[in-house]
């Protein structure tokens, strides 16, 4: 039996996609602006930034409640990448415990797309998040955590750049058309990153 | 010359509004982390009635918490959408046992928030439905694809007679049937003089020339789709008019409730103004006025504009809007 | 950008809106040849209160013109006195026997006007009394021979406790002591940071630079004596709330009515925070809240300002606000 | 015992008042606007044009009832002039029956100014339509009625002519200070237009 995914290990994960992300903000802000209305970059920041918070308020020594935290803090916040990164979160929570063996996680993973497709009704190719997300989910065979880690930060980069030469068809980069073309979804690509911050 | 607002820092603005309104009304609770106002006496077990949104509009949504009307009401900044953590916390303080309806204007970030939210307390035990408000009839493309008409005006109505029909014991399969009854029956259009200016901002959302205004204006200081010649009050109450009567099939001998609103700066007298000419244009097409209400109830921040909200009267609708209401901003 | 209204003729605009406030309000009743709205169904025989004065001001006095307020509103056109002949015919129909409590505001023209139709009434057998309101502190120039200080604010007060009183049956002798015991307790003050534009008028009656507010300015659109700079919320409500204070002699453990109103186009996120700013400033103070309104009651046109009244309370005056109250605009 | 005034002579006595104040409205109006706000020709014109309707409207025989009509149409009308001519007429009526003698429509006219004066608080030399009101009152003796009006006509000129090198102490020409030096009070030249046109 592969290793399980503990709390601290979640919780290291977390702080560890915290950080990526904080050194990524102007970079993904940049892209928001290019092609969307420009608030990504505050719209994560305070998420990430009330998800910390609230995992050194409490005790979060399950993985289950680490997650439930970082849902939280993307829950109180605004844009479109808030709510639907909350629920994501918020079905890994779901599908965690104490721990999570891969099983689960690639379980969570599934129903957190799931979710995020049911909300916002994009498809694969629509230049959103999900174009990281689905391939991630499908890439996870529930077999092996850091095996399936891995395979899900592979596809989510991928998915990630394939937004590059996308039109969006969902969420206000929509509006601008072509203007879009060439510009990553800063949503895709801060999927990759989380699935990247997975690995220490 | 330049806007300016009475204000401390914008960053605040919005929760000091908000503890000014609490203090002024001690029947409203004001909660914070997360922010959400709710009737500070509760009676008795009844369904509950949530609502929110961007705020700029008040008195909407806060001013109508209260006996006969909303159970709690969720703002968010100027113009934004609550989260949807906001949304679940007041789902929760507002819930009876009863369930929850929630009434909320279509915007997809309101949409969006608040159907988390319900999911969320339906996951912790609470029985939550939704009336979508999309009565704004300048935004009606036929494109199913599409957003969709925007909320406006038929929302004071909704959570009027959902808030009395609550408040006599309705259940919550009822609210909603009677709810998407209401907003079937009610669509809206707006006209403006000018833009909205955003708090702190000197400069309001877009300028017009003195020859025009903005036809079918929204709630958040966006342009509207259409310029239309300035003219009298009779003529561009007119241009509402008609294809809201149109629209909701008006026919000799039937019966609306008129709800001329200010959008902001609409003085009174201009607001008396246009509710005489609504009551001309649909005398002369054997409308009747059954009931009105003119005043200024839904803004967009300091907007010069009106928004026409006719709705097709029915026994039941009358009977509940004509209901005891008390609340900050509307007493009957 | 410059300012438009919804109108039709200016010269009609007064008389076009009066119309539409009786269509949107069954309760009152218009009167033309001369000009005034009374209420519709009398009840029983009482001292009647007849105020009146300027249009531009609405709500007031129109919209207070029901059950446990006025019994008839005298308008003239916008920012001018009714005539004495209005006046006249307005005692006349307010009239139930009992005598007739003016209610005036101190303008030349309105106390002119008043008072001429008071002479006339009382020759034609109608007891008529006079209630004064002279509250603008920011006129308080302690000249003997001049104007005396403007009346704004207390007006409403004066017409909400006069007119539960006499509803309960006081006499005209005590209806006068009242209103002027209540206005010898008020004092008002206002800040403004844009001018008012007359109906037809593209720009307002005065520019301010951006860096400067008019500090106890008017209900008519003309400047005040006084220029301070632009500021916080907080800032400008405490150079209201101190010279009010010290007027009014207020002391530690004292407890005011505090009325803060909107003169236009100020929104009621912004009125909320004000209200937020004088709750605190009393606290300090240790003045308590002991009744609040909020809201936009008297107007200037559009003005973007705000006036705050303070009345120091006791209980019969906190009975008498808290009495029921029936009108287009205040309703409790 | 001289002649007295009859309905029908009160009635013409308007009627020319009417005719002369429209001769000479826009010399009146142009006083106020030199040293006022300017709105007394307009003021006026529609006091007078509403008198003159509401004494055709109804039968006026007598007196008493003309300058009623005449009252009603200045109390229906704006400004300062409005009310005070208003109730000087007002008083003209009380004092007058179906006709007046000179003791009758002198006792009119000495209560017509002490009502003015009583309203407005001005004194003569203030630079209002007082300053012709009263030396036309003091004129009149009550005798004899053509030699009263002729007498008071004469004063009221003259009191109307005093103004010119006021400074003005009342009304709104007071704010202006000395610029309304050099300009005559339209409302005491109204005061003397009044008593002239008693004359046919
Ligand atoms: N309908 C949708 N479904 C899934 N993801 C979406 C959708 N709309 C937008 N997104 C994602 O949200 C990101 C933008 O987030 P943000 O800037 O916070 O929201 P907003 O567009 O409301 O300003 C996009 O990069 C995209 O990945
Ligand atoms: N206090 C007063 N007493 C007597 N007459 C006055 C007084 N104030 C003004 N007047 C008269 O009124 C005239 C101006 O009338 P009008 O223009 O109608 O009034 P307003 O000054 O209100 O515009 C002046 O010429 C003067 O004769
Ligand atoms: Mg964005
Ligand atoms: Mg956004
Ligand atoms: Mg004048
Ligand atoms: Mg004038």
């Amino acid at each position: 039996m592969s290793r399980e995914l503990t709390g601290p290990d979640a919780r290291e994960w977390m702080q560890r996609f915290v950080d990526v992300f904080n050194q990524e903000r102007t970079a993904l802000a940049e892209l928001d602006r290019r092609a969307g209305d420009g608030d990504f970059g505050t719209n994560l920041a305070s998420a990430l930034g009330q998800a910390s918070r609230r995992m050194s308020d409490g005790p979060s020594d399950w993985a289950s409640a680490v997650f439930a935290r970082v849902s939280e803090g993307f829950l109180d916040t605004g844009g479109t990448s808030g709510p639907l990164f909350g629920m994501w979160f918020r079905e890994l929570s779901k599908a965690t415990a104490k721990s999570a063996d891969a099983a689960a996680l690639a379980a969570g993973v599934a129903a957190g797309v799931a979710t995020v497709q049911r909300l916002g009704h994009a498809q694969v190719g629509d230049k959103t998040m999900v174009d990281a997300m689905l391939p991630a989910a499908e890439a996870m065979t529930g077999e092996d955590l850091d095996a399936d880690l891995a395979a899900a930060a592979a596809a989510a980069r991928a998915g990630a750049a394939s937004t590059q030469d996308l039109r969006a068809r969902r969420g206000r980069s929509s509006y601008v058309g072509d203007v879009a073309v060439g510009v990553l979804d800063p949503g895709a690509v801060t999927v990759a990153l989380f699935f990247e911050s997975a690995r220490a | 010359m330049t806007r300016r607002q009475f204000l401390n820092d914008p960053d605040d603005f919005v929760q000091e509004a908000l503890e000014g309104l609490v203090l002024a009304h001690p029947s409203l609770e004001l909660h914070t982390d997360p922010t959400y106002v709710v009737r500070a006496v509760r009676g008795e077990p009844k369904v509950a009635l949530v609502s929110g949104g961007g705020s700029g509009h008040e008195p909407l949504h806060s001013g109508f918490v209260g006996t006969g009307m909303l159970d709690a009401a969720v703002p968010g900044a100027v113009f934004a959408s609550p989260t949807a953590f906001q949304v679940t916390a007041a789902t929760k303080a507002a819930d009876l046992g009863h369930g929850v309806l929630q009434i909320v204007k279509n915007y997809t970030g309101d949409v969006l928030n608040f159907q988390i939210a319900g999911e969320i307390s339906a996951e912790e035990g609470t029985r939550v439905e939704r009336v979508l408000i999309d009565d704004d009839l300048a935004t009606d493309t036929g494109d199913e694809d599409g957003p969709g008409r925007r909320g406006t005006g038929a929302t004071l109505v909704v959570e009027k007679v959902c808030g009395a029909a609550a408040e006599a014991g309705a259940t919550l399969e009822k609210l909603v049937v009677l709810g998407r009854r209401t907003v079937s029956r009610s669509r809206s259009m707006a006209v403006a003089l000018s833009g909205a200016t955003h708090p702190g901002s000197a400069v309001p959302s877009f300028e017009l020339p003195d020859d025009e205004v903005e036809l079918g204006v929204g709630i958040h200081g966006e342009r509207a789709a259409t310029r239309a010649p300035f003219s009298t009050a009779g003529e561009l109450i007119r241009q509402l008019v008609g294809p809201l009567v149109a629209d909701l099939e008006l026919r000799r001998g039937d019966g609306v409730l008129v709800f001329v609103n200010g959008m902001g700066a609409t003085h009174p007298l201009e607001l008396s103004v246009c509710f005489r000419e609504v009551h001309r244009a649909l005398g002369e097409l054997g409308v009747k006025v059954t009931r009105s209400l003119v005043g200024t109830y839904l803004t967009s921040l300091d907007m010069a504009g009106v928004s026409l909200t006719l709705t097709r009267a029915d026994d039941e609708l009358l009977r509940l809007w004509d209901a005891r209401v008390r609340t900050p901003a509307l007493v009957w």
